[in-house]
């Protein structure tokens, strides 16, 4: 994991720190150099480099049939995205925030999704559809959504959520060089955390597919993705006051899953709490929660609890610090863990070390 | 056989040789394209002969809602710098298409803005810091639509085309005599949802006004990469309504079309669509940098035709634009300016439980306990 | 619960049985005739009756005007009758076949589930949008999706999925009447089941946000809704013979949510199979699974399993029989659970009546 | 101060009273609208002086295709009535769309099908029982459409016209000389993806050329209640594109303006959008029934402008219709049937693991379990 550092600061290599969002961009920038038949679109990506700048320089360098300004059209954009990976290019679309890649929903869903499957493996999608998703930057309504629910409810999709410097880097390599269409959601409100990560010498990132312990630890698995890793890791400091010893994981893909990593974790601590900032209901908790009780329910001491963003559209800017996730609620969720693992009949009643 | 042995094939004229095949059978609707296509040049007034037409007190009330609406650009955008609006997305250089846009509507209408058109909804009346709480950021809409009949400031582009077209449809349906005007932009006419929405209203001959503001970009495209039409204008003959090319900066000329085209909406001759050509004179947002994608020199040259100083020239040239008047004019500009900076600089009221409230007519179940949840955790925070 | 009967029978009361979809119908005239504001629109909904004639002589009764053909274009469809909403009206939208609501799904997620919060409760949206979904009737590629995971997870949208004829007409009498918009899932495949219903004297149903038993047990208990149900209910008089006594639910609406019905059951019977036919994976199954382990962690012998749709693209129609969730299926998620019980430490071992 | 009296706002003229302003700079892109907007009636060759110029060669060539294409259709139609196909949506009467379609492509071109029109496809070369394996339902895409450079058949309505525009855009960006033809009817104008891809077919220039098939009805819904519009083809000019409308029955007409659009997109030219004026014979599937919805009149009317009769009458007049010929044609159509019913009575191979298979590239882990599954089901029916 990229070693998070103060803004400004230098790291212990005594480098520069990056941004998740320079990050982003120097993946585009190798991915385009290194395979001619890498395209980036998308509304405002070529001049203007993209309302976030991910895109910044790729037009200049790479001229404006590789980094197109396209017409304002989400739906146009990913259908002729698919037409273009149909004649063997790699597009990577830029939605220009989470709410307004809806109106590109058919295409996602009915093209972009089952076209390997429909044509038997002859007409592959290797496209990557970036959306800057989530809340907890003061967005004004459609600017904040946590839309992964849909995705994953979508089988021949990918779906990645990276939450450090090198995954940015690492995993964007990986969703454009995938043969298959992955929806890459990039948590806005960590576009300029900053981790001690060279793009002259990025390191190597976890496969695909791998969920990777950001802190390892005894009481509880806490399970987790994208802009609400940070939380978990603080909250995972706080808990240590109190006594607790929580694993933080991080799935990094909703699709694949690694189920592999989770139920291990979880089968060591015995109790996990699924956090991310989407809505609970109908939410990637749910999911979660149920494969481990259906893998770990022998290992449990505790339900598999869940903290999630509320079951409300998402809230305008002076409230939004009220619907999102944070380190109390948390450990909230942690300590309710304690108490139902105190009931557990014949339960092993292991509390937080040191607790009692 | 062959298919001319079949009976009926011959119905329109024998087998025998050097025949002539009758032409499809006159089954399509016949509709004259020649009226709905718009005039090559943008239609004006100021600076031409209609100009002496124009009723100098249109023209006073014009200039004075035009000198209103550029200082509410300027205080909102000084509101962005204090950090009292999260955003300001300004309509610089396009007041008059936001001033006209709302004088052309009767009280009964309805006005459907885009996320840019919080001047109209000011201009037709609504409280402008109520227009500015989405801006603000302690609400979505701030305002009951139904009191101004202005529908909830549009994000999601191009998406209130269908809810005006809806909306009149359902007024026309009830017997009502009801008009809805619909903005959006240039970048907005490429959207699925703006086809729809004028198809529907075509289909339905729905008294709706769409007006397209062209102003040249959507955040950093241009227009050229946008469409490759002769005008947006033109686009209305394949929907089957009128298409209107008007100077989006000439007030009175705007006035008069939208005028034109509510009144043949309410007369029950259909929709129109309305392309002004305008200029967005600021940034795309306070957030943008246009210097990235658009040069001074072009920004000067539109300086130049500025919608404020065309009006001023024709009230100028009538021996109007009196010292007394412009300065009565600018007070009272100045005055609203001043209330709302006031207004606005108090820290709005906020309600965290407000987050539960109308996310359905009840609360379910989970609503109930997430927010007791909520409620439990102020109640500690308050305790710490 | 209406009664089942065969085909072409007469049914206990004497009457000629009615199917869901005249149930349907049935429900359409009468919220028509009783209000003025309820107006039905979508493609071919007309002259033809709807391609599965549900709104047959709607516009010869009531005039074009209140059912209307409109140009084909869903996000058209939805966003006008969101405008119509707006004026006071109480739209019934049909979204020809479930894939075909995609396009209308920025309209659906943007506006029409937040505009009542959006505007403070000024502007409700009484809104019905009927989409006949799920399989089993041979259609070709994008006309069998069970897409309520999508619906689910939006807040402010509430999903109905009826499974009984009685309810056909009683929670589409429900849904139109309700001031908040309904996305009203018909199931296709129960179009044609029939029961002893009648339109003279149609059965009150229970409220909306109630599960209902429609067959009590004690041994573990089956959740399902819409196509499935009578999966479910075949499964159980199957399992009969095996000794087990299995109850199944119909949760009838998804959203809202009965957690009161479903947590009491599975707590008396200490078993349950969340059964549907949406993919798995992310799908409704995953929340119901966690919301239950969540409420009845100490009452569980054996994790909630979920029986559904394999996590693919649907299937083309001479495949559909393997993909979909069977009786066998079914049964084999009992027989784990009851593997699962024997495993439990400290649990109470019980397995099926009789077993052993 | 006025804005008269702020810098640059005199820029175009002085401020003195009577001064003309400028008009708004012309930054806007001309395009003559003119030579894009379709004729009034809808072109013809059969039946007029045109005929004339009309090669033996190709007329023979399209009318042995329309005969084998109806012969198609018919034997397509008797297969749903067997139980051998789950549905079909014929192009009886419209078969001269088809079949021009097909012809007027390169092999290199592309042709992107909607879900009527299976016969373009196999006029192109595929093989019929996989370009019905999607009605027969054993799966989806029945071949591989880099084979025939045949997309799939596509029946989300207007989705495959931007998948044309991307692939004939990635094709002009590679340099390769590939044109695309994508098909849509009258009801799937009315998509907002039909809006969006014309939109950036214009924008791009790409090679393209859309054929709406107007065959009068979407379904039930007749034209009258799907626009308002002059025709379909007057769309054409709101995206800068050429608008053709022809008579969808009249094979060499169809094959001339197919051909020179084709041609036109070859050579940099842009899109065009095409508009065939035709008629549904039959009902919009097996499933449906027509007459609920139109009159047998309008059909028997139709019925007088037949495709296959128009062609015929030019043949017979050039004395080519002799009787060896006749059954000669008759006899090709009547294998390529017979084969295709002997090859569709037989029940396809089934493999029900396919389910996983192409999910992915490489299957999931909870795919791999799902498909142990299954596996484990089939053996213990298989013992049972
Ligand atoms: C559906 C959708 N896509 C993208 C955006 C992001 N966005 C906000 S404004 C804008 C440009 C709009 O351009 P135009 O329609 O010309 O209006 P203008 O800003 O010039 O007033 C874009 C792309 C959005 N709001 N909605
Ligand atoms: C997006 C979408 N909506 C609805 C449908 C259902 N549907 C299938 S065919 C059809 C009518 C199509 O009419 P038209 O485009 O004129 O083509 P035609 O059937 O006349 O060839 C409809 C509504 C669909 N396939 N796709
Ligand atoms: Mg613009
Ligand atoms: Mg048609």
């Amino acid at each position: 994991m990229s070693t998070a550092v103060a803004a400004g600061g230098t790291t212990a290599t005594g480098r520069k720190p990056a941004t998740m969002a320079q990050a982003l961009t120097r993946a585009l920038r190798d991915a385009m150099a290194e395979d001619p038949t890498v395209h980036v679109m998308g509304e405002d990506v070529g001049r203007l480099g993209g309302v976030f700048r991910i895109t910044d320089g790729l037009a200049a360098e790479f001229g404006e049939d590789r980094c197109s300004d396209t017409p304002l059209a989400e739906a146009g954009i990913l259908g002729t995205a698919v037409g273009m990976a149909m004649y063997g290019l790699r597009p990577v679309v830029e939605m220009q925030f989470d709410a307004f890649a809806y109106p590109a929903f058919e295409q996602l869903v009915s093209h972009v999704a089952r076209m390997r499957n429909r044509t038997r493996g002859t007409m592959p999608m290797p496209l990557t559809i970036r959306i800057p998703y989530g809340g907890g930057i003061g967005g004004v309504e459609h600017h904040s959504d946590s839309s992964e629910a849909y995705y994953m409810a979508t089988p021949g999709l990918q779906v990645f959520a990276p939450a450090t410097v090198a995954d940015a880097y690492g995993m964007l390599r990986a969703a454009i060089a995938s043969d298959d269409p992955v929806v890459f959601l990039e948590p806005k409100r960590l576009y300029w955390s900053k981790a001690d990560w060279s793009p002259e010498d990025p390191a190597p990132v976890a496969p695909i597919g791998r969920a990777e312990i950001r802190r390892p630890g005894t009481s509880a698995t806490l399970i987790t993705y994208g802009p609400s890793l940070p939380v978990c890791l603080e909250a995972a400091e706080a808990a240590r006051e109190e006594g607790w010893d929580l694993e933080v994981l991080d799935l990094r893909s909703l699709v694949p899953f690694d189920d592999e990593t989770v139920c291990a974790s979880v089968r060591r601590t015995g109790r996990a709490v699924v956090v991310h900032e989407s809505a609970g209901f109908g939410g990637p908790g749910g999911e979660i929660a149920a494969r481990i009780t259906e893998r770990c329910f022998h290992h449990l001491e505790a339900p598999v609890l869940r903290v999630a963003g509320f079951d409300i559209p998402y809230p305008p800017p002076m409230l939004e610090r009220h619907h999102l996730p944070g380190v109390d609620r948390v450990l909230d969720a942690v300590a309710r863990l304690q108490w139902e693992s105190d009931w557990t009949e014949g339960g092993s009643g292991g509390g937080p070390e040191g607790s009692a | 056989m062959t298919v001319l042995e079949q009976p009926g094939s011959s119905r329109h004229g024998s087998t025998a040789t050097g025949d002539r095949p009758a032409p499809p059978p006159a089954w399509r609707p016949r509709v004259d394209p020649a009226p709905l296509l718009p005039d090559e040049e943008p239609y004006r007034v100021l600076g031409t002969d209609a100009a002496a037409k124009v009723d100098s007190a249109l023209l006073k009330q014009l200039h004075a809602q035009l000198v209103r609406g550029r200082r509410y650009n300027t205080q909102a955008t000084a509101l962005t710098r204090q950090g009292r609006l999260a955003v300001y997305p300004s309509s610089t250089g396009q007041e008059a298409c936001e001033v006209a846009a709302a004088l052309v509507l009767e009280d009964r209408d309805w006005l459907f803005p885009s996320y840019r058109d919080t001047l109209a909804a000011v201009a037709r009346g609504l409280d402008p810091v109520q227009a500015l709480t989405l801006l603000r950021g302690d609400w979505h809409t701030g305002y009951d639509p139904h009191e101004h009949r202005v529908a909830p400031l549009c994000t999601p582009l191009a998406t209130q085309l269908p809810h005006a077209v809806g909306l009149a449809h359902a007024a026309r349906l009830k017997g009502d005599d009801v008009v809805a005007l619909a903005m959006v932009g240039d970048g907005g006419t490429s959207e699925g949802d703006f086809h729809e929405a004028l198809n529907f209203a075509a289909v339905w001959q729905a008294p709706v006004v769409f007006l397209v503001q062209n102003n040249g970009f959507a955040i950093s495209v241009p227009l050229a990469k946008q469409t490759a039409a002769p005008s947006l204008a033109h686009k209305a003959v394949g929907y089957g309504m009128p298409g209107r090319l008007v100077d989006g900066n000439d007030a009175p000329a705007l006035h008069e079309v939208l005028g034109e085209a509510v009144e043949r909406a309410r007369r029950g001759g259909g929709p129109t669509l309305v392309e002004a050509v305008t200029y967005r004179m600021e940034a795309h947002t306070n957030a943008d940098d246009a210097t990235r994608y658009r040069s001074d020199a072009e920004v000067e040259e539109w300086r130049g035709h500025d919608p404020i100083a065309l009006v001023e020239r024709e009230l100028a040239a009538r021996d109007l634009l009196t010292p007394a008047y412009v300065s009565a004019t600018k007070e009272a500009a100045e005055e609203m300016a001043g209330a709302l900076r006031e207004r606005m600089n108090a820290d709005p009221a906020l309600d965290p439980m407000d987050l539960f409230a109308h996310v359905y007519a009840a609360p379910t179940g989970q609503l109930r306990e997430q927010s007791d949840l909520l409620r439990a955790e102020i109640a500690a925070e308050g305790e710490q």
